[in-house]
């Protein structure tokens, strides 16, 4: 398959949408979420960096563009990244007192 | 060594004698699709490398909140803020050097190299001065050195604060450490640019070291809600 | 033996200098240390692996003597400690990590999928230098003073406490990491790119597959433990309390980010010698592999499924219980793509053509030693069961029935396999089949008593031992004798046979694989012709039909199996 | 089959046995059949063709199905004998609490009745044995064969194992954890006693103080804590202790904890860490100042003001009454003193520590532990 070239006007959009995340990250954070529930902010500052991650990597990065192949290790990546934060998580969380672990409160 | 190579299948003909051929190669689309996949499975390892730090960064943030949210509110967000969007408009010039690549503007091509490069530059700099405010203030986490001197709330500990400078530093480092790399690569598309090396038929490498620069920004989008702005919304300390 | 018999004494032997191949296509130092060829690197690195085999044997041996009598009198525990440390950090990291992938991979990868190199010829070569380099970190700071803080660099102790040379060997194994990442990129992109015509995914052979997989797991955990290993650095250079729970650090963490990727890369060590095994055991019963999408599917499945069990070597260091439930639950889950080899590999031989050379042996002679390791994998992962067997000699044998029964096995074994093709010239077959059974036995003998040790409590790394467990550690120490004897036999007979062995033919074995349809040794482009895959992987077919596609001119000495023998 | 000193070894022992048959029958099995095809279908001619065979369906799913059945009972078996081995036994009053504390390269023990020893465990055979224990360096793992039980202690983490020695006798203990150039020299004894023995032996070593005791004297005297939680724990200035061990405390800040041995580690050596819902936060540090044993010692002292909770304390034994509070005459930690190589510690600062402590030293401070806000 030969390449796509992608036009310059989407390029443009995509960064215009990339300022406007920025700036709503920056309002977000200083606006105190945690009523909603506890930890609020973050995610919503996470949200809009994945979704800016994402712009990125399918535009800027042509993955919209490309084959299945590329697809798959873009994924796999960000899938075993979390297969770590997962693991090693669940150990720290579900350690409690009183048993084995005497970890402190 | 055979310069003549004996391509296969239906593949082979109008591009297959184009000189930046390497020999092992059928034809240019299979070389380009090499290189191309090449990189993104090293994004992936970069992935992981960030990854043992981000991992790092969950797990003291989830023992630290507190710690992690002193620490944060004292970096400069106006300056990490002026940060992102150079990075941001450094990742549309890089497209946009990859787009003249594509279509065969020479000139336009160099000049959004060069913007690139200066923007990476502004983006060090920054860091620079971000870095020695915060030598300044003693925050720079090696034994005997740290010591942060604003107020603790109640439950946070120098040491929680400086658990968040060390990957403050170490994240934030790595990251710089790229985008020296990322300059350096940079310099070398510019030269062979000049040197009218890259055509709509071959221009994979200027591709692939947009792949890198684009990746290196997706890490500091990451990198600057996460150090930056994680205790705003609780108002300074 | 029968091969051997058909030999014809008084045909000419051809001289293998007439033919241009990869060996003799160029002279002088400079054309092989710049060389981008993959076979030449393969031979690069088959020296250095060697090399760094024959130093951790040597530590392996000055343990073993040492174990002789529990007053731990030979040497001091200081330097007893630096030796099963040194033996540990270049058996795994600078041995048996690279061994298979680096020589046979990359030699085999580019032969078997019709290519006429890796991808990326340069990274190749980059990848040795950089192996090279930190290989020579490593000895360099193992000649200054060593380190002692066991291979595994457990956190507070490497980095507060030991006093030895931690960050110097951690920044080899940190460099070395990076020759890893590069040879797996390589593999994949090659893997993917370079198939030639008509080699489809299923086509492969499993040799493939399982370079495949291994070379996912380089990719995907070998960055983690980099950065891990510069986090102990940076601990220990500026105190900052990353691992150091005086300064709010947590030791565990270490080990969680350490072992993820050091489980995994215990499969990068046995699955290419998986993959040496399903060559040998079609190709030596001339038949195809049984449930070949099952062995191929089972090698990815290990690689995938190997990246969730990690925390099965932290059952009793202060895990969450839950957390290591799980992991005890996929562990042995991870074992049923294991076991779905051995029993596709014992089924192979059903109604096959067997016949007992040299590599067949090493086959044989790996399932029945990663059985037993494998199986002795699962005493561990019982939870109940590790919390009394970690730390001791029970795990010290187990990983080296996997790692030395099991890979150095299969590593000599696809050695003498391609011996021929590497060469060009034949081992000596006696030669072989008795180091077989010299290793064999030893082998047994040094690692079974082991067992018994661990069980009754002998604790690992332990420079002095309770006089009860001496008999074990005698009988270990006698194995091991034997066991060095056996392994100097193979060393001293391919070194030889390299001049004066047998010229080879192109198809010594009469196999179909790509890699026997060109010269041996191949010419530098591996076929001068691209060879269009019409067959299946292991398709046996009369030896008239086998075309030969890697030859200068059709008539070449060699290439009729009938009318040359090896 | 080394020797079988308690509950837990039969257990283990039935396990390990199921798993040896299990790995003699699959190798027997292939390793049979590998010869058996192996001679039956050697070559006989040079250039045969096998009948290809591809594969099959059902085969392969039996060889799955099958192994992984065996694998989950092998799982069951093994995650139910961790959780009886790992999880404290439910009436945790009935069990005697030992601390040990290890160090490069010995094991310290102190018992609930004051007697200390190194590298020696004396236990009575047939009662319910807890350990707590903890380092003041690197990892380190208590193991004892007979037994079949090991387990880390970690550094700055308390870990609890327990067990009842069935058979009296003189069993190894030993490090497993490598933790130093003299690993292989840390360990010891494990002396099982029947309960005479071991009372005689408590009495006839009975001239120390317990840690309760001790840990009284520390928190009345030494320290002073009892200037703000006054003298018998029922507060001031400082939050209450009695009947603290065991419940839920508010922190400042809506956060709520379980108070337990790490909890009280914690506020001892890094009180602004949890401050206690409705208290200022004016306690100083001990960080630096105690070692891990008197910190045990605390501990064992405030567990003492909830008599509900309190373990090793309520083990009833004649040498008790042998060991009174009289003992308190005692200086201090007669045994921490002496026991203790007496570290020193550039980190006896208070909070918060001034930018210096610049000593790069590598023995520095292991005995102050940082802060964990969770576990
Ligand atoms: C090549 C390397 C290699 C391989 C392949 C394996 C394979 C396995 N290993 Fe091993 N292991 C090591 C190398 C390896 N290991 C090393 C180096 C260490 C120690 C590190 C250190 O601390 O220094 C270690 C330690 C280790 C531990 C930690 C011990 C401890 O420290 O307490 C555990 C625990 O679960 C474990 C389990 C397993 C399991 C379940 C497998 C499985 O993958 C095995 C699967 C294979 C089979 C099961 C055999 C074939 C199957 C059959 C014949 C069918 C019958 C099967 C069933 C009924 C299920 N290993
Ligand atoms: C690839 C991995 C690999 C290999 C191949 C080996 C090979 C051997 N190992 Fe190794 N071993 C490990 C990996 C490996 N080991 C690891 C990871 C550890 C844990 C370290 C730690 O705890 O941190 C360990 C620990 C370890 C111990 C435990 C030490 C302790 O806990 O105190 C022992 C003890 O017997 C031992 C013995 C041996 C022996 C006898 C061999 C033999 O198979 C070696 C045979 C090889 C040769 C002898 C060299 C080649 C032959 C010649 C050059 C001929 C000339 C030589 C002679 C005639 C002597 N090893
Ligand atoms: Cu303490 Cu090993
Ligand atoms: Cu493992």
């Amino acid at each position: 398959m030969s390449e796509h070239i992608v036009s310059k006007k989407i390029y443009f959009l995509i960064f215009g949408a990339l300022m406007v995340g920025t700036i709503l990250t920056v309002m977000a954070a200083f606006v105190d979420l945690d009523y909603v529930f506890t930890g609020a902010n973050t995610v919503v500052a996470l949200t809009i960096a994945v979704i800016k991650a994402t712009l990125v990597v399918l535009y800027f990065m042509h993955v919209r563009y490309s084959t299945r192949l590329t697809w798959v290790i873009v994924v796999a990546g960000f899938f075993w990244l979390a297969i770590l934060f997962a693991l090693v998580m669940t150990d720290y969380m579900s350690r409690s007192s009183g048993q084995y672990n005497l970890g402190s409160g | 060594m055979a310069a003549q190579v004996e391509s296969h299948g239906e593949t082979h003909g109008a591009h297959g004698a184009h000189s930046a051929l390497q020999h092992h190669f059928d034809n240019m689309e299979q070389q380009r699709e090499a290189g191309s996949i090449g990189m993104w499975v090293f994004l992936v390892t970069e992935i992981m490398f960030f990854g043992g730090l981000f991992m790092a960064y969950l797990l003291y943030r989830y023992k630290y909140p507190m710690g992690f949210a002193v620490g944060s509110n004292h970096l400069a967000w106006k300056l990490g803020g002026f940060n992102t969007i150079v990075l941001i408009v450094s990742s549309l010039t890089m497209a946009l050097a990859v787009y003249y690549a594509q279509v065969g503007v020479r000139k336009l091509q160099i000049v959004f190299l060069v913007a690139t490069m200066i923007l990476g530059a502004t983006f060090l700099g920054v860091k620079a001065v971000e870095y020695h405010e915060k030598y300044v203030d003693h925050l720079i986490p090696v034994r005997g050195m740290f010591h942060y001197e604003g107020t603790l709330p109640h439950g946070v500990t120098q040491e929680q604060v400086q658990m968040f400078y060390w990957i403050y530093f170490a994240m934030t480092g790595l990251h710089a450490l790229h985008m020296i790399i990322g300059l350096g690569i940079l310099s070398f598309l510019v030269y062979f640019a000049w040197r009218g090396r890259y055509s709509p038929e071959y221009h994979a490498p200027v591709e692939i070291s947009g792949l890198y620069w684009h990746f290196v920004d997706i890490v500091w989008i990451f990198l600057f809600p996460l150090l930056y702005l994680l205790g705003r919304h609780l108002g300074e300390h | 033996m029968d091969i051997e018999k058909r030999v014809s004494p008084d045909l000419p032997v051809e001289p293998v200098e007439s033919r241009v191949n990869y060996l003799n296509a160029q002279y002088g130092i400079k054309s092989w240390l710049l060389t981008r060829d993959h076979k030449r690197i393969a031979l690069l690195y088959l020296g250095s692996v060697s090399l760094f085999f024959m130093l951790g044997g040597i530590y392996a041996m000055m343990i073993r003597l040492e174990l002789l009598t529990p007053q731990g009198d030979l040497v001091q525990s200081q330097t007893y400690n630096k030796l099963f440390t040194h033996h540990g950090v270049l058996m795994v990291f600078f041995f048996l990590i690279p061994s298979i992938p680096t020589v046979l991979g990359n030699f085999l990868v580019p032969l078997m999928i019709g290519a006429k190199d890796l991808a990326f010829p340069r990274i190749n070569l980059l990848s040795w230098y950089i192996y090279t380099l930190g290989g020579i970190f490593t000895l360099w700071a193992m000649i200054n003073g060593g380190v002692d803080t066991g291979w595994t660099f457990y956190t507070p102790f490497s980095t507060t406490f030991s006093n030895t040379y931690v960050i110097a060997t951690g920044l080899g194994i940190f460099i070395n990491g990076f020759s890893s990442i590069l040879t797996g990129l390589n593999f994949i992109v090659t893997i993917h790119t370079m198939r030639a015509p008509g080699m489809t995914w299923f086509r492969l052979p499993l040799f493939i597959w399982a370079h495949y997989a291994t070379s996912l797991i380089m990719i995907l955990g070998t960055p983690v433990i980099a950065i891990t290993i510069l986090l102990v650095a940076l601990e220990r250079a500026a105190h900052i309390g990353i691992f150091d729970p005086a300064l709010g650090g947590d030791p565990i963490l270490f080990q969680h980010l350490f072992w993820f990727y050091s489980h995994p890369a215990v499969y990068i060590m046995i699955l290419p010698a998986m993959g040496v095994v399903s060559e040998l055991i079609a190709n030596f019963s001339r038949k195809n592999i049984f449930g070949y999408s099952f062995v191929a599917f089972s090698s990815i499945a290990i690689a995938v499924f190997g990246f969730l069990v990690w925390g099965h070597h932290m059952f009793a260091s202060g895990q969450s219980m839950y957390a290591g439930m799980i992991f005890s639950f996929l562990s042995f889950a991870v074992a049923i793509p294991s076991a779905i080899k051995v029993f596709n590999w014992t089924a192979t031989l059903y109604q096959g053509s067997i016949s007992y050379d040299t590599p067949m042996l090493y086959g044989l002679g790996f399932i029945g030693l990663f059985l037993i390791g494998g199986m002795t994998g699962l005493f561990l992962a019982a939870l109940g069961l590790d919390v009394h067997v970690t730390d001791t000699y029970f795990v010290v044998a187990h990983f080296h029935y996997v790692m030395v029964g099991g890979t150095l096995m299969g590593y000599l074994g696809g050695l003498h396999y391609w011996w021929p093709k590497i060469s060009g010239r034949m081992y000596p077959e006696g030669w072989g089949r008795f180091a077989v059974l010299v290793i064999f036995v030893g082998f047994n003998l040094t690692f079974l008593p082991q067992f018994v040790a661990g069980y009754l409590g002998m604790p690992r790394r332990y420079h002095a031992y309770a006089p009860e467990f001496q008999i074990y550690n005698v009988m270990s120490s006698a194995g091991a004798s034997i066991l060095g004897m056996g392994l100097l036999i193979p060393l001293v007979y391919l070194v030889w046979s390299m001049r004066y062995g047998r010229v080879a033919s192109a198809n010594p074995w009469h196999l179909p694989g790509l890699e026997w349809r060109t010269a041996s040794p191949p010419p530098t482009e591996n076929f001068y012709v691209t060879p269009v895959v019409t067959w299946e992987a292991y398709e046996f077919a009369p030896p008239e039909e086998m075309q030969v596609v890697g030859k200068l001119e059709p008539g070449d000495a060699g290439d009729n199996p009938i009318e040359v023998a090896p | 089959m080394p020797e079988q000193a308690s509950t837990f070894a039969s257990r283990v022992d039935a396990l390990y046995l199921y798993l040896c048959g299990l790995t003699i029958f699959f190798t027997l099995l292939i390793v049979s059949v590998l010869i058996f095809f192996v001679v039956k279908y050697r070559k006989r001619a040079p250039f045969e063709i096998p009948r290809p065979i591809a594969g099959s369906i059902k085969l392969e799913t039996l060889w799955s199905v099958i192994p992984f059945l065996i694998a989950m009972s092998i799982f069951v078996w093994g995650a139910n004998l961790y959780f009886t081995m790992y999880r404290m036994p439910k009436e945790p009053a009935s069990a005697m609490e030992i601390f040990v504390v290890g160090k490069q390269w010995m094991w310290k023990v102190q018992h609930s009745t004051g007697q200390r020893e190194i590298n020696e465990l004396h236990v009575p055979v047939g009662s319910k044995i807890k350990l707590t224990m903890t380092t003041e360096d690197v990892i380190h793992s208590f193991y004892v064969p007979a037994f079949r039980t090991k387990a880390d202690v970690v550094p700055g983490r308390y870990t609890s194992i327990w067990f009842e020695a069935t058979k009296p006798g003189r069993y190894h203990l030993f490090c497993a954890e490598y933790c130093g150039t003299n690993h292989s020299g840390m360990g010891g004894w494990v002396e099982v006693m029947t309960q005479t023995d071991f009372d005689n032996w408590l009495s006839g070593n009975a001239n120390q103080m317990s840690p309760v005791a001790a840990g009284q004297q520390l928190f009345t005297t030494t320290l002073g804590c009892a200037t703000c939680h006054n003298a018998d724990g029922t507060g001031g200035r400082g939050p209450a202790l009695t009947g603290l061990f065991g419940k839920t405390v508010q922190l400042e800040g809506g956060v709520t904890v379980t108070a337990d041995e790490g909890y009280i580690r914690e506020s001892i050596l890094n009180p602004q860490a949890q401050v206690v819902a409705g208290f200022q936060p004016i306690m100083p540090t001990f960080k630096g100042q105690l070692s891990e044993e008197q910190i045990l010692q605390l501990i064992a002292y405030i567990k003492s003001l909830s008599p509900g909770q309190t373990s090793g304390t309520q083990v009833t034994t004649p040498a008790r009454s042998n060991n009174p509070q009289a003992g308190a005459a005692t200086p201090e930690g007669q045994g921490a003193k002496s026991l203790d190589s007496q570290r020193s510690n550039p980190l006896n600062s208070t909070a918060p520590r001034p930018p210096q402590s610049g000593s790069s030293n590598n023995t520095a401070a292991p005995n102050s532990r940082g802060n964990q806000n969770r576990q």
